[in-house]
């Protein structure tokens, strides 16, 4: 059964820097800073190809990157973190 | 300052130009990956003002703090009196470390008077000075 | 207002009433040197008024009132004037200032280049900026650094340095008594001594440089750098500044400019000699 | 100093006459009365500004840039926490007048997000707002009967990492107060903005404004929220001729006649407001008291008029309770 479906913000709303490892992002929407590790600025831009559920990012992410098994929940919860800070939103 | 800032930006995204197969670890259910930068009071707060948190708020002056900091009726079993005079911020700082009793306050009562300062809430008196002696969310 | 004084600190003017006499000729005295206001306008108004009108005369305390004011801010002795007016204006900058990005730093240049010195309060930034300042830099500032968000440069911000307990003594070793304001014992803080800025550091208060290093000065421990990394300097001077959340996109743009320009470098030291030869080598190791 | 601002805001091109040492009052008593962002936007683009002062009012013009931003962000928020419970969301006040659009959004400052929804629907909001991280702003037993009682709102409720408040509104004035709006006619009458929000309409929101500065409060804040009224008469009356009418007939439906005139006469001698002189009736007495008390604060920003201030304060409880409830909640607040 597919589990609820994500939008993200298009590449205008948030800027992006690179520190050492994190990234920090401006939400222009919010007006607030978001300092994320990865996999979540992954994940953002994987969302950005259009919305869709955890699974289909999941496959979108492993078309890309070598990743482990039984991630569908971590995805998940990873999505469940970036919904609350607003960065993505449920259709 | 705008050339910098464009070198730095990840125009085109992580997964437009990736290292093909980099392992990408999706991390543990339980950790977390996203820290948002919320406004900050508390560096400056000696600076800025003689803090003191009343125990309890004026809304509520009379009653009584039981041990785990709510507030009770007067004279309840295991609670204890306020104390006589507003905490000071610097005595709360301690406190909210399990350190030294402040000057005449028993260590039972003091933590009492540190549970209630930690439900402080928005809104209430002496929430402003509890939150500037927060360190950083 | 009965008294009332107007009184600019490099870009940012201030007016300060008071239906006390006492607090505002302090003032006065510590800042005589300080131009007035130009255009005759000032960014913040600080109050210093009773807390209650009959607390004017019976027992007075001071309450800290202004443009900007923090609920939970306990009234101070009127002997303690001048800490209040000190807090007033920290306080209206702290929560009202919005044209620069406001880092909690003690700032002092040489070279047209500013070394920022920031962290915890008691970890002997601003005794360090002082004893700096008295040691061939310009103090820009012992409390507040302000970034300019377009340019990139710090600003000065030079008022009185607030030294407090065992550093009084120490600085009073190396400036004259002349530059002392009145001794306030028994402070929330402890004794409390002003040290006006030596002059050159406020006659050039309105001379900004450009910022090329960060430190994170901590007394106590064995002499010590460690590198910090960018990420973490970032998330430090975010909670080391009051208005960045405010500023939005402009606060971002500056701050991760900032970051991505300057060193940053955590020091320890057990004494401020070791302190400033930290700073010393430090600054001569940076690229020209 | 709070009639040199009015008057400046109803007449930018005064600013000019004014002299050097005029200006840091002004910009204190406008910062007291949370009017510095609207005078702001009124005096952008004034020549002959001395530099400060327009630095000054850069700052405050992005400061509510924002303001602005934050209060539609927490909208977006409460309206995805809610989207699930399918409850119309209407915001109100500073939110709805930013988020429309409105003229009267110009720099204005935004405190907490105040929305209407339907009374029967309060549970399910209220389920759904702690659920997405919304949690009480801790209130006693007595203050949680007393809102739930008597009061035209949930308790405040906090966003636990956004630190903003919110206040679920099911109708616009306590309903112990003596008018009685009709919070069904309102939620009909409500619109849809493009960007997904519902505002009340142009009619209910100058009625909104109205109740809720004569009607429920010590008018603390009323020179922003008259201000507020003022813009929208001269943008909702520039836009629809038969706007008039349509005010008058949902100022009587909502039983808030008087207070929409009042608001109409003390705009119209503050801001010089044009008004519907029939709606907004004779002249009374009255009318200047509640005038001093709108202007009651110098220039150091202090409020003045002390015995004034407190007989609104009195009746502002006295409006809001009948006699027998206001002696009771003032003797349990007296002796707890």
């Amino acid at each position: 059964m597919a589990g609820p479906i994500y939008i993200a913000d298009d590449q205008g709303a948030v800027r992006a820097v690179q520190l050492d490892g994190l990234t920090a992002l401006f939400h222009a929407p919010s007006g607030m800073t978001h300092l994320v590790a990865p996999p979540a600025p992954q994940i953002l831009d994987a969302l950005r190809q259009g919305p869709a559920d955890a699974r289909t990012l999941l496959a979108r992410i492993s078309a890309v990157y070598e990743i482990e098994e039984g991630s569908a929940e971590a995805i998940e919860a990873r999505l469940d973190e970036l919904e609350a800070a607003g960065l993505v939103r449920r259709a | 300052m705008g050339d910098v800032m464009s070198e730095q930006s990840s125009k085109e995204g992580v997964l437009a130009n990736p290292t093909r197969r980099t392992v990408l670890a999706l991390g543990a259910a339980a950790a977390s990956t996203v820290v948002t930068i919320r406004p900050a009071l508390a560096q400056t707060v000696g600076s800025v003002m003689n803090c003191e948190i009343p125990v309890p708020g004026p809304e509520h002056s009379g009653q009584y703090i039981a041990a785990d900091g709510s507030l009770v009726a007067p004279g309840t079993p295991g609670s204890f009196a306020p104390p006589a005079r507003p905490i000071t911020g610097e005595e709360a700082k301690t406190l909210l470390r399990g350190g030294l009793t402040p000057n005449g306050m028993d260590s039972q009562s003091a933590q009492a008077y540190a549970n209630y300062i930690r439900r402080l809430q928005s809104g209430m008196s002496g929430f402003t000075c509890y939150a500037s002696l927060q360190l950083p969310r | 207002m009965r008294h009332a004084l107007n009184v600019a600190i490099g870009p940012v003017a201030f007016r300060v009433g008071s239906p006390w006499k006492a607090p505002v000729a302090a003032l006065a005295g510590l800042y005589a040197d300080y131009p007035a206001p130009a255009d005759a306008v000032c960014d913040f108004t600080v109050r210093l008024e009773p807390e209650k009108p009959w607390r004017r005369w019976l027992r007075p305390s001071v309450a800290i009132h202004g443009d900007y004011m923090l609920p939970d801010a306990a009234p101070l002795s009127l002997a303690h004037g001048l800490l209040a007016a000190e807090m007033g204006m920290n306080l209206q900058m702290a929560l009202g200032q919005k044209r620069f990005l406001l880092l909690h730093a003690a700032t002092v240049e040489r070279g047209g280049r500013a070394v920022i010195l920031t962290g915890e309060s008691g970890a002997g930034k601003s005794t360090l900026a002082a004893l700096l300042g008295e040691r061939g830099w310009r103090l820009m500032g012992d409390e507040f650094a302000l970034l300019d968000c377009e340019s990139g440069l710090l600003h000065p911000f030079p008022r009185a340095i607030s030294l407090k307990n065992g550093s009084i003594a120490v600085m009073r070793k190396v400036a004259g008594e002349g530059r002392f304001g009145p001794v306030l014992e028994g402070t929330p803080k402890g004794t409390i001594r002003h040290l006006k800025p030596r002059a050159d550091a406020v006659a050039r208060m309105t001379e900004p440089a450009r910022p090329a290093l960060i430190l994170f000065p901590r007394f106590g421990s064995e002499r010590a750098m460690r590198p910090v990394g960018q990420s973490e300097v970032f998330v430090r001077l975010t909670q080391a500044s009051t208005n960045y959340v405010a500023l939005a996109l402009r606060g971002f743009e500056a701050l991760s400019h900032l970051v991505g320009a300057c060193p940053a470098v955590a020091i320890d030291y057990p004494d401020t000699d070791t302190a400033i030869s930290l700073v010393e080598e430090l600054f001569r190791e940076l690229p020209q | 100093m709070s009639r040199l601002l009015a008057r400046i805001l109803a007449e930018p091109a005064a600013a000019r006459a004014l002299n050097p040492d005029q200006w840091t009052p002004l910009v204190t008593a406008a910062r007291a009365e949370s009017l510095l962002g609207s005078l702001a936007f009124r005096l952008e683009g004034e020549p002959g500004l001395p530099r400060k002062v327009a630095d000054i009012l850069e700052d405050a013009r992005r400061d509510s840039e924002q303001a602005r931003t934050q209060a539609l962000w927490e909208a977006e928020m409460a309206r995805r926490a809610l989207a699930a419970t399918g409850v119309p969301m209407i915001l109100l006040k500073g939110t709805a007048i930013v988020a429309a659009g409105l003229d009267a959004g110009r720099g204005r400052s935004i405190g907490d997000l105040d929305i209407l929804v339907p009374r029967d629907r309060l549970d399910d909001v209220q389920r759904a707002l702690l659920q997405a991280g919304w949690e009480w702003v801790k209130a006693d037993a007595y203050d949680d009967l007393y809102y739930r009682r008597w009061m035209h709102e949930l308790p405040p409720l906090i966003h636990r990492s956004r630190d903003r408040m919110i206040d679920v509104h099911h109708t616009i004035l306590p309903p112990t107060a003596r008018p009685t709006p009709d919070s069904a006619a309102l939620i009909r009458a409500s619109i849809a903005l493009e960007n997904g929000h519902r505002t009340l309409s142009p009619e209910d929101m100058v009625v909104h404004s109205a109740a809720h500065l004569f009607a429920d409060g010590d008018l603390a804040g009323g020179l922003r929220n008259l201000w507020d009224i003022d813009r929208m008469l001269r943008e909702f009356t520039a836009r629809d001729p038969g706007f008039w009418p349509r005010l008058a007939e949902r100022a009587r439906l909502h039983q808030l006649r008087p207070a929409v005139a009042r608001a109409l006469r003390l705009a119209r001698s503050l801001y010089a407001t044009p008004v519907d002189p029939a709606l907004a009736g004779r002249r009374r007495l009255s009318d200047l008291f509640f005038e001093a008390r709108l202007l009651a604060r110098n220039g150091w920003g202090q409020p003045t008029r002390r015995a004034l201030r407190f007989a609104f304060y009195l009746r502002s409880h006295w409006m809001r309770m009948p006699p027998l409830m206001l002696a009771r909640h003032l003797w349990t607040k007296a002796t707890r």
